[in-house]
């Protein structure tokens, strides 16, 4: 198994965060793991994404050309990267915010209303009851996850719970939530193959 | 003890309070800032001392009078930083007093950018300012490695009364890899500073530490000690990584992260039917120049990957002393050879060499078409 | 003559914090001079077992020689930044540095004004002799307006390589320093005046109060070509003028030092 | 008047005249020979016993060459050593 | 015209301005200062512009902006304050802007000595501070070289938009010797400035210099076009001399000074009965390898003669290839090596060489005894 | 809403002086402000094509690409001598740098310093954003007492850190030092203050009177995690009574020009 | 009061909103839309025609976004464009 | 033809200047020649030296270790050289300020009175008829010219009307007496060879 992720989004979107998760969850279950951010910048305002690799050997390069999945959580992402993904790879894309159509036709590709499955978990925890979309990230990891087999959709959750920062506490559950609600996207609607 | 998920940056930071480290002096600079930032955090919690100068030069002469008085005490930088450190390397090496230095080498010349480099190879493994100053220099190929390195940084400057340089790139310092870390390490007591220290003259004779010696011979006499030392140190120090080397009749020569790279490259190239093998260089000062020479009376040609115009390859051709032919591929300004295109010179050099007209059929990875060959390719 | 010394007093002898060497300077170079008063606070305030000297690049380079404390060589105008490393790391040390105007007020005026910023408990000795002594004579940022070096032949011109640079003015807008004061070594008054600086110098590192800055006017009689009388002279009728001495900066915490140093005299 | 005297460390005198510049008694004077290290030395020319042992010459003295005594003054302590 | 005689440092101010230059920035430093105090002088009567900048990164980055203007500019320095300058070197390098840089060695490493010593060779042929940045770099023998490479140094720096170096010693700057001097040439017109120097963008799109490129794909085209000159110059610009290599079987390397003391070693060990030749490399970057490999071919063993401890050395082995065996003599601190100590080791050479029996009678000039080589000898 | 604009006169569009190039600064960010002043006054004084800009390392090291004029990028703090280098061959140019308080006020100190003593004829327009904007926000020499900042992560202690930097204080204190000022651009009045001064600035390098500096208090919404309107409150609140705004040197030649720039608003 | 009008050069607009704290007409509102470069932009709305073409929120615009418009009062200039 | 002179005093003792004359010459005699002299602090107040190589071939080393000749202005010059002529060399010392006698015997030694010899000569032109040391360099060239016939004594004499700074021009004349005079001392007193 080797297995090369890019993640990417607006500055704000987590990206990294969900990078990271998937990281700490390959590292769990005893595979090699890298991650790296993009960085520099054009972290300021502009996209930011990463790129994990996990792999039963050890990793040689951290960076790569094409992945064999994308998490694309905007526009612009989806636009760098679906030329990139490997043949018969994965890509995921946030169709809260892309409406545009995916032009390759070798892909697997998962559209995931990823902003809008958030909206609806947060706003169950909010003091005013409006939801955001602060965890379309977490969503479309689930996805990801679901989809491909990489880690168990449990060590994400104990990832999870092991590194969400002490003062993001009262945002375990939705994160757990919005994780499996990505998951449950795969079996809704896989579109292309 | 458990593997944890570390940023390069950081890794290497937590390596160097566990190892003892006492003072941490710096100035902020992408890709290596996370570096000082967790000093910044940690230091002051275990009481050592953190401080932000005012520039690389206020850094690097600040660890100099740490260095003097025995303490245990490094700082970091990339690449524009490390250019202005030179003079007080110099110095620091002219005077053999112990620092760490980690530099986070960025794309240059100039102002360039902040993606991962190998720009530095030559200044830090061959100049490190004027006259003849040496560091033991590491190129450090995982994070784990870094911190390793690092942990281990201080016994070696104190040992040689040299300076110990970790040489990575942006990759290494913004990677996040599991790792090991190694324990923490008692701090060293009044009675474990080394007899030079400057600690105040209490009831001895004052110590002076100067790398000035106006007459040529006595000059030459402080350059011989410190000769001697780094000879020392190539007897001792030499560390080098081999993979598939023993049936290849082709060789891999790359340091740092690229060397870990050309490890994926290898394994294409090997699927492809190549008998490849890889060597890496872990000290690059000293350079492991006898085992690459005898390496290369066994191989057919020597490919030298970097993300440079070609700088380590003056070492590799001075070690091959012509045993074969060595190539060089090289990337400029930040960009990463990846695994495919590195197997594809691998492939055109074979195709190249005069060799037993062997071909191996290409049956293994495809990868995408090659990059054009970077302009800094050189035969 | 042969005196019965055994009955007479020693009324002054070479300062302890002083070694045997016989120092480089040339004849009549009040860096020497300014050695002595630097050795003899030294010794007054019983601080040499815990003192480490940093020497400049300047006529001083050798101060490491001279001084019988430990010592060290910061690269041209980094004294401070080397300095700082001392202090930060080994706090209960006195470190000062010695410089000259061109280590200081020229290639190392980014590292005293920020050492100053920070309030680093250093003490500096700032010697002001209007030139680049060590390298023959070129021009210092401290040179007077129409004052001949080997680097301004025809007079230093303001309007081309500006007015001289008052160093002690400078520091003292530093919230960080503590003791910012100007003396000469012209004669003997200013001398005692010089050496009561020097010693509260000290006591405001003892007492971690920040940064202390002796700016001392000092003669080079050999790139001015003058005699050392004449240099002395000169000071007096043309540094004093452009460098007024006085106390720039004198914190609050440090005033009742100043009061002891005076009456100790 | 109090009494004192100097003793010179002549190879160390550098010939500049500062002391003699100072001493308010004019009793020093620059020799007619050179010392081991090509200067023309100091000296002390106080037959009449006119030195006071003031400190003045050692104050100006860039090279310490000069150490100064004093006969201690009856009913008292000398003035306080510069440099005790 | 009548041969004059002149001190390097002041010789190479006045080729400077005959050759036109418009400005100098520099700092003092023995053993240089005598250059800078010659433009002091000069300068102003011709109406150029000297100023003395308030250090080493003050005079460089001066230099720099006044070559972005399409000036005709200069600086001097020795090598701590050439080390001081490496971080503007490799901006100046990165940005493509011509300027000349005389480096009088001095003894190191750190503060050192004043001394003449060769110890700046590797950061002045290699590094030029971080990332990929090369200048061309010559090393004048005598003070007529010095003053000619100076003369040509600014068309050259014009030419490749690249930083030429002049490599002297304390012995090429503080000797007089007889010089012809070129004619004075006369000044740039408005017309001739360079069609990127920045001048007000009066009638046309601004211009912009810059070294920074943030997309690594960026960077890399930049450092392609920049290796792309440094490929022109290695073609077009390699310089050397050779003596007596004709029939030579030991062959003597050296640049610089050093170069012309091997002229009277080699007649000593002629003399001696050695049929030894010189070769003294004129550029230093680029190192005139081609030649060097094809000597290497023709004799039995090679002595690098060197005032550091082994820097040249290196260029030398790669470019051998192990065609012969490379010995190293190397004197320290500022001590210079003498024709017969050089000739002791050329005699000793010979001796340790398996060659074919061959061993000359000793009848030549005998010398004094042979001071200890010094620690820096390497195999 | 089509409003036919034929009708209209334009009061404000885009100065020439600017590129159309998009900049990157972050949204609210001052760094866009202080540029267009800088762009206005380059425009109303005519000077466009005669202007060369000297860049920083910082945020601001892309300005090159945004005034529309010939441009440079000098190594991190060392502006002022580039811009020393380009005047000095070029006399009939108008030089000016654009500084960050990371480039001008840490690792440029000595730059800027010699290039005022100096009286080097260069308009120097210094953002103090009280912090390392570019690398994310580390600790400058101006930080505030007690601010965090991700080097100085309990907040800057004065005791270890200092006190922040007074640029424009300091700078005053050197002879060849022409026009030194502070301005900020939290409110329209104080926008319109700190383009009066650009533009003496600007005038005073027409005139040939020396240095010239402009410390423009500027927010870093980015660093400081605040909103851009947060920002500009903060530094009206925080920052001002730290860097108090007015002028601190105004050389005797230069008063007539400030009396136009204000005329001419 | 003049009348005036702005033109927002939407994709050039970053969001900061601090055109609309400082417009005394308070007719600068952020879009529930975002541009090209992915900001919320400013939109100017005036229906009764309140903008007086005062310049203040130029003034305040990092990033050069508007362009001011004021039809001029009869019998006399309208105020000296700012950048002329 | 090939000659390595170092001449050696205090500072103010115009050992450079002398040194260059004798450059001079050689050059105006169609030699090659260099000069070069110590340089750096030991210059304040101590020794002053420098070495001129004249010869018929271009001139490998500028610096030597064991010279030809060697004028000695003082003691200390004396005490470092004696020892580094080389055999069967000349060695012309100070014999006003240096009382020793000389130990090597492989030499040829001339002491010359210089101080002496220069006092008489300025005393003549000096407004207070004091006369004053600053021609001993110029009287002990003299001799070393007259003893090794480097170069013809005419041609040193052209070099100092050449190249006698300006502003000393009224001590040409008792320039060229001192050469003159040192000239004479070889035909008086050659004590040991
Ligand atoms: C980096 C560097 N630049 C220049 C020099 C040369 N240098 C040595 S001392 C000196 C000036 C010293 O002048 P100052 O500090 O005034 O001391 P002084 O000799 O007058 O006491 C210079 C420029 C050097 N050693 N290192
Ligand atoms: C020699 C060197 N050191 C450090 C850096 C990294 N660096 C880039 S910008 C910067 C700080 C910029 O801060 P400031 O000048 O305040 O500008 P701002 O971004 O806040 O506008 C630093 C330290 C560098 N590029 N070069
Ligand atoms: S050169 Fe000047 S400062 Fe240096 S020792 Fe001589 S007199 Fe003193
Ligand atoms: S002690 Fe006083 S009186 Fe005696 S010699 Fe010295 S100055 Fe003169
Ligand atoms: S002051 Fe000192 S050095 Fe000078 S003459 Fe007097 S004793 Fe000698
Ligand atoms: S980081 Fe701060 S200074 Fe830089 S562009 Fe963003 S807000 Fe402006
Ligand atoms: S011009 Fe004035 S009234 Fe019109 S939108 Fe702008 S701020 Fe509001
Ligand atoms: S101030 Fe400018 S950038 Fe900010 S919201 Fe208003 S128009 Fe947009
Ligand atoms: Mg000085
Ligand atoms: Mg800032």
């Amino acid at each position: 198994m080797h297995e090369e992720i890019i993640i990417s989004g607006f500055g704000g979107q987590g990206a990294l965060f969900a990078g990271q998760l998937l990281a700490y969850a390959g590292m769990e279950e005893g595979k090699h793991v890298t991650w790296i951010p993009s960085y520099g910048p054009e972290m300021r305002g502009g996209t930011a994404h990463c790129t994990v690799v996990i792999s039963d050997d050890p990793v040689g390069s951290p960076l790569v050309r094409h992945p064999s999945a994308v998490i694309a959580l905007n526009l612009p992402s989806l636009d760098k990267y679906e030329g990139l993904v490997k043949p018969r790879g994965l890509l995921i894309y946030n169709s809260s915010l892309i409406q545009r159509p995916v032009y390759r036709t070798d892909l697997r590709v998962i559209p995931v209303p990823a902003n809008d499955i958030s909206v609806e978990e947060t706003a169950r925890v909010s003091e005013n009851g409006m939801g955001d979309a602060r965890l379309a990230n977490v969503v479309t990891l689930g996805t990801l996850v679901q989809a491909t087999g990489i880690v168990r959709l449990e060590t994400v959750e104990a990832a999870l719970r092991a590194h969400l920062p002490q003062r993001h506490l009262r945002w375990l559950e939705p994160n757990l939530a919005a994780l499996r609600r990505g998951a449950l996207v795969v079996a809704e609607r896989v579109v292309a193959y | 003890m458990a593997k944890e998920l570390w940023k390069g940056n950081e890794a290497m930071a937590e390596a160097a309070l566990r190892a003892g480290v006492e003072a941490y002096f710096g100035y902020p600079i992408t890709p290596q800032t996370e570096l000082l930032e967790y000093m910044a955090r940690e230091m002051p919690k275990r009481g050592r001392v953190f401080l932000q100068a005012e520039s690389e030069l206020g850094a690097i002469n600040m660890l100099y009078g740490a260095a003097c008085g025995g303490v245990r005490c490094m700082s970091s930088s990339s690449s524009p930083g490390i250019s202005l450190m030179t003079e007080g390397l110099s110095y620091i090496a002219g005077t053999e007093v112990p620092v760490v230095l980690v530099d986070i080498m960025r794309g240059g010349p100039g102002l360039g950018n902040i993606q991962p480099s190998q720009g530095d190879y030559f200044q830090m493994t061959k100049s490190l300012g004027h006259g003849d100053a040496n560091a033991l220099v590491f190129a450090p190929s995982s994070v784990q490695e870094a911190v390793d390195m690092v942990y281990n940084a201080f016994d070696l400057a104190e040992k040689y009364r040299c300076v110990v340089v970790i040489l990575g790139d942006g990759m290494i310092g913004q990677m996040m890899e599991p790792v090991e870390m190694p324990p923490e390490r008692p701090p060293l007591t009044e009675e474990q500073r080394p007899d030079w220290a400057l600690r105040g003259a209490k009831g001895r004779p004052p110590r002076i530490l100067t790398s000035l010696n106006l007459t040529a011979e006595g000059l030459e006499r402080a350059n011989q000690r410190i000769q001697a030392r780094l000879a020392e140190i190539r007897k001792n120090e030499v560390r080098w990584e081999e993979e598939m080397t023993a049936d290849a009749d082709l060789l891999l020569v790359a340091f740092g992260t690229v060397g870990r790279i050309c490890k994926s490259a290898l394994r294409l190239a090997r699927q492809a039917g190549y008998r490849v093998g890889l060597f890496r260089p872990i000290t690059v000062w000293p350079f492991p120049e006898q085992r690459l020479h005898e390496l290369a009376g066994q191989v057919r040609g020597i490919l030298v990957v970097e993300m440079n115009a070609g700088q380590m390859l003056l070492d590799v051709k001075a070690a091959v002393a012509g045993r074969a032919p060595v190539r060089f591929y090289g990337r400029l300004g930040g960009v990463v050879p990846l695994p495919d295109e590195i197997a594809e010179q691998v492939a055109s050099l074979a195709a190249s060499l005069p060799g037993d007209g062997y071909r191996p059929a290409r049956n293994g990875h495809q990868g995408v078409a090659p990059v054009v060959a970077s302009a800094a390719v050189k035969a | 003559m042969s005196t019965d010394l055994s009955q007479y007093e020693v009324v002054y002898r070479r300062p302890e914090a002083l070694t045997e060497v016989y120092t480089h300077y040339c004849p009549g170079c009040t860096h020497g001079l300014i050695h002595r008063l630097v050795a003899e606070a030294i010794d007054e305030l019983g601080i040499r077992e815990r003192t480490i000297a940093v020497a400049p690049v300047g006529c001083a380079v050798f101060a490491y020689n001279y001084f019988n404390v430990d010592g060290c060589e910061a690269p041209h105008g980094r004294a401070p930044a080397m300095a700082t490393g001392l202090k930060r790391t080994q706090p209960d040390k006195i470190v000062f540095t010695y410089q000259g105007d061109g280590d200081l007020a020229a290639i190392g005026t980014n590292e005293i004004i920020h050492a100053a910023l920070r309030g680093e408990n250093l003490t500096v000795i700032f010697v002001n002799n209007a030139n680049y002594g060590m390298t023959g004579g070129q021009m210092a940022p401290t040179t007077l307006a129409g004052m001949v070096t080997t680097s301004s032949p025809y007079g230093r011109d303001p309007h081309l390589a500006g007015y001289p640079m008052r160093v002690a003015e400078l520091i003292s807008v530093l919230p960080g320093a503590a003791y910012v004061v100007r003396r000469s070594v012209h004669d003997v008054a200013n001398v005692n005046k010089t050496k009561a600086a020097i010693k509260t110098a000290f006591m405001v590192q003892m007492e971690g109060l920040g940064l202390s800055l002796v700016e001392v006017l000092s003669s080079c009689p050999t790139n001015w070509h003058m005699t050392p009388v004449e240099a002395l002279r000169w000071i007096e009728d043309a540094m004093v003028p452009v460098f007024p001495l006085g106390d720039y900066k004198v914190a609050e915490a440090v005033v009742p030092l100043t009061k002891r140093t005076r009456a100790a005299r | 008047m109090a009494k004192g005297t100097v003793v010179i460390d002549t190879n160390r005198c550098k010939g500049c005249e500062l002391c003699t510049t100072v001493c308010p008694q004019h009793i020093l004077v620059m020799a007619d020979f050179f010392n081991a290290r090509g200067y023309r030395p100091v000296q002390l020319v106080d037959p009449e016993g006119k030195c006071t042992g003031c400190t003045l010459c050692a104050i100006m003295c860039p090279d310490v060459v000069l150490t100064v005594y004093r006969l201690p003054v009856k009913g008292g302590a000398a003035r306080a050593a510069v440099a005790a």
